[in-house]
């Protein structure tokens, strides 16, 4: 039990690194120059880091693959209306 | 493992989300008893336009009329009645009914005095000048 | 990356139901919907009133922004530690997190209401602009699911400190870390949509 | 029925429908008015037939429900109503008060009746669905907190069921919700916003709850499904109705001049007001769908089951379809309003209090099922007036395209009565569709008058013979 706990910390620990580097990443393009290119960086980025607040920490990566399914429809579903938004402009 | 889906959580989500949006709906309403004397020029609300408003509610105009929207639809807007037709035809027009047309909607006789009469045109005056997101589309109410 | 975080060494069985109460989820669900629908109405509009969305959003403190998706992230990620604690039985660890995770909470809260603070004072109100419309609608709306969140973590924590969760019987944990992961990850997107993506 | 004192229930039913029947002869010639304009009109102006047909809406709809909780609570608390000679003192009261206003709408004028009635002292006369005169709004409250009482102190004494709870919780928060009907300010558009506190708060919002409260309760009992289940369900549902409804108020607020910001917060919380009503329906026919037993009173079952379904076109359909702010930009105050107005009361409140008197009145009668014949006279009814209440909001519907078509847009719009002339046809739509509705309404109460219990027996020999 101790072996396997040690074990489950690991993913949660490295998830929320890359999280606050891919945060830091996006504070640091927010100052750039507007443009295409880096909207849908940023909106990239962005789902990115929804995924991995619903697979590691919400931990649906063990759940039916339905919910994290339904998850990543609804973050792609949110970030293409708002890609298009911008896009269409 | 088995789903679980208790009670007692449903209900205190239905508790909970009860709180939770009244609480949003009073911080809304908050702003917008701030906001609404000035879309609707509170402080033009003379006593001839109460008396005004007074005979309206009085006289259930909202029976047939409507008022920004909201009454009866049998007979036209008063939101901007007074636009579209300005005060000396309001004034002709109230005393004059009803018209007698056969099979025309009638409008009662109300037997205001001209005084009267003068305070809700004041009221149909203030009336038209409320900021209401530019409804009704056009002057026709 | 994304491969070495999911090559869970526990091998934990797939096809677990939802973590936490059905019902919870529901309501998820439901906020999600509207934040969704909360956001595409902000891209949609902004996208035919770009200069005054771009124009106004440079007003915005983007450090307060980014401090708070800080916040966020971690007590997320505090949360994400009082669940594992709790699965292996230590009720304290559990509860200790989960106070982690309130006091960033309340920092998140603070720094909020100091950015709305200098907000009003700069006369920005909701009905200054059609951008400060959707920010100040979409924080504040915000804003009360974190301090919703922060009432249920909080009973967590209580009964966690009171030894009323074990290994096996865990679902409050569960529940209210559910909720408090979606508000972090609708922080996720505001803070990119409202104070980043321009 | 279990308990003596659910008794009292009946005459709350009888006079719901009594005053049902009126509301329609009303609704009748308020639609024929439309057609011929001086139709009655020294005897009683449009506006009187018009708040007389929507106050015995309110004064029937509400005797229903509370003749539901006076059912309904013992039965789930399973203990005796607290007081029934009080409930019975309550409904005279209610139903005389009912009356008197009725009476006085009809023989004098309005203006007079204002104030013969101290409307000076507490305005709160001349706003839509609240135009009794004072007097009839304080006995509204003391009818209400009567009621409270009676069913509060039932509850307590008893078995505490989720829909209990939720159905006593909903009966406060309508009485609680009627008491801004004493505010009424100066200003018109603060008027206008606090109006609405009543009006969508019961019908978006309370009542709602109470739907769903009695509809549970004909579940449990009709299919003998797990109350558990249900419960559970019910909860979610109405969470679903809080987690729109309540910001959703702002689709009233477009354009009565509350800020700009309505248009966007009532637009996407109201979208989701229709939410609710699929869940619903979904609700309803999971239960049927795993029922345990056959209730012979299949009336009841169909109103049952109609009840979500008309809900969901009436609140939800056509109700979106006037929701979102560029539409209603163009249909605000126009029949279409009335179309949804319409089909969402009969559907979801009317319905649902026919349901309960389908599924209460034989037990109160004594007997578990009405008569296979008095059922089929029953089931004619529920057709002929759901189908046509839907032929009234399909014209209404074309009424108010007409408008939002010919006097809402376009460079060059017509008046109002060039535009009500053009919407003539659609007028005679709706009064020969109200004449069906009628007609269903005396078929459906005919029912009541056919004597005699459901016989298993012989339904069981046919069944074999066949």
């Amino acid at each position: 039990m101790k072996n396997s706990y040690l074990h489950a910390i690991k993913p949660c620990t490295g998830a929320w690194l890359s999280l606050l580097a891919l945060a830091a990443i996006s504070f640091q393009l927010a100052y750039d120059k507007p443009g295409r290119i880096l909207m849908l960086l940023v909106l990239v980025l962005t789902l990115l880091k929804g995924q991995l607040v619903v697979d590691h920490f919400m931990g649906l990566r063990h759940a039916r693959p339905v919910w994290r399914v339904t998850m990543s429809v609804y973050l792609i579903a949110v970030g293409t209306l708002i890609g298009v938004a911008y896009l269409i402009r | 493992m088995q789903e679980v889906f208790t009670k007692s959580m449903a209900r205190n989500i239905f508790l909970g989300s009860a709180v939770f949006f009244l609480i949003i709906y009073l911080a809304l309403t908050y702003d917008t008893w701030q906001q609404i004397p000035v879309r609707d020029h509170a402080d033009k609300i003379t006593a001839s336009v109460i008396r005004g408003k007074y005979l309206v509610d009085t006289n259930d105009c909202i029976g047939c009329h409507t008022i920004n929207g909201e009454g009866s639809y049998y007979a036209p807007e008063l939101d901007n009645v007074y636009k579209r037709r300005g005060p000396e035809f309001i004034k002709l027009w109230i005393p004059a009914q009803p018209s007698g047309v056969a099979g025309r909607r009638q409008m009662p006789h109300f037997n205001f005095t001209p005084a009267q009469i003068d305070d809700i045109v004041a009221y149909l005056q203030w009336l038209s000048n409320v900021d209401t997101n530019h409804w009704p589309p056009n002057i026709e109410g | 990356m994304h491969n070495a975080l999911t090559a869970d060494p526990l091998q934990q069985s797939r096809g677990q139901p939802l973590p936490g109460d059905f019902a919870i989820w529901v309501f998820i669900f439901a906020e999600l919907t509207v934040f969704g629908v909360l956001f595409a109405a902000y891209a949609f509009t902004r996208s035919a009133h770009v200069d005054l969305f771009n124009a106004s959003q440079l007003t915005l403190n983007r450090a307060y922004g980014f401090a708070n998706t800080l916040l966020l992230l971690t007590s997320s990620y505090f949360v994400a530690r009082a669940l594992r604690a709790i699965k292996t039985g230590r009720n304290k660890a559990c509860g200790n997190w989960l106070a982690g995770a309130l006091g960033l909470g309340a920092l998140f809260l603070l720094l909020k209401l100091i950015e709305f603070h200098q907000d009003f004072a700069r006369g920005i109100t909701l009905s200054a602009n059609l951008f400060y419309m959707f920010y100040l609608s979409l924080t504040f709306f915000h804003f009360m699911h974190v301090a919703m969140g922060m009432i249920i973590l909080a009973v967590v924590a209580v009964k966690a400190y009171a030894g009323r969760y074990t290994a096996d019987r865990h679902t409050g944990v569960e529940t209210g870390g559910s909720y408090w992961h979606m508000v972090d990850l609708v922080w996720i997107l505001l803070f990119a949509l409202v104070y980043v993506i321009h | 029925m279990k308990y003596q004192s659910q008794l009292v229930a009946k005459p709350y039913f009888i006079a719901a429908l009594a005053l049902f029947f009126g509301q329609i002869v009303f609704g009748l010639i308020a639609g024929m008015q439309f057609l011929d304009g001086t139709f009655l009109f020294s005897a009683a102006h449009f506006n009187i037939v018009r708040m007389t047909h929507t106050n015995l809406l309110i004064v029937w709809l509400l005797m229903a429900f509370m003749g539901a909780a006076y059912y309904i609570v013992p039965e789930e608390a399973q203990t005796e109503l607290y007081s029934p000679k009080l409930a019975l003192i309550t409904f005279w009261v209610f139903l005389i008060a009912a009356a008197l206003t009725v009476v006085g709408y009809l023989l004098v004028p309005y203006a007079h009746l204002a104030a013969i009635t101290g409307n000076a002292i507490v305005p709160t006369m001349g706003r839509g669905y609240l135009e009794q005169p004072l007097p009839t709004k304080i006995g509204i409250v003391l009818v209400a907190l009567s009621l409270l009482f009676n069913v509060t102190m039932t509850l307590i004494k008893g078995r505490k069921t989720s829909i209990n709870l939720i159905l006593v919780g909903a009966l406060w928060g309508l009485a609680l919700l009627f008491l801004p009907s004493f505010y009424f300010p100066e200003d018109t558009v603060k008027a206008s916003y606090s109006w609405w506190w009543i009006v969508h708060g019961w019908v978006e919002g309370d009542w709602e709850l109470i739907l769903g409260a009695l509809l549970g309760f004909i579940l449990i009992k009709m299919t003998g499904v797990d109350r558990e289940i249900v419960e559970k369900w019910l909860y979610i549902i109405m969470a679903m109705v809080l987690i729109s409804g309540l910001v959703g108020i702002g689709h009233h607020y477009y354009y009565i001049g509350a800020p700009a910001y309505w248009i966007w917060l009532g637009s996407i919380f109201s979208a989701m007001e229709p939410i609710p009503f699929m869940l619903l329906i979904a609700f309803a026919f999971k239960m049927l769908f795993q029922r345990r037993r056959e209730h012979p009173n299949k009336a009841a079952m169909l109103w049952a089951m109609g009840t979500p379904i008309m809900a969901f076109l009436g609140a939800g359909l056509w109700g979106f379809m006037i929701t979102l702010a560029p539409a209603q930009y163009y249909i605000h105050g126009t029949n279409f309003t009335a179309a949804h107005g319409h089909l969402a009361f009969f559907g979801a409140y009317a319905m649902v209090s026919m349901a309960i008197i389908s599924y209460a009145m034989p037990m109160l009668r004594g007997r578990e099922a009405n008569s296979v014949r008095a059922q089929h006279w029953e089931i004619a009814g529920f057709w002929i007036m759901v189908l046509s209440m839907i032929g009234i909001a399909l014209a209404l519907t074309g009424a108010g395209l007409v408008t939002a078509y010919l006097q809402r847009s376009g460079a060059d719009p017509l008046g109002f009565m060039q535009v009500q002339d053009r919407a003539r046809v659609f007028f005679w739509g709706r009064e020969i569709a109200g004449a069906g509705f009628f007609t269903g309404l005396l078929v459906y109460l005919r029912s009541f008058f056919i004597q005699g219990e459901y016989q298993y027996t012989a339904q069981v020999k046919r069944a074999l013979a066949t």
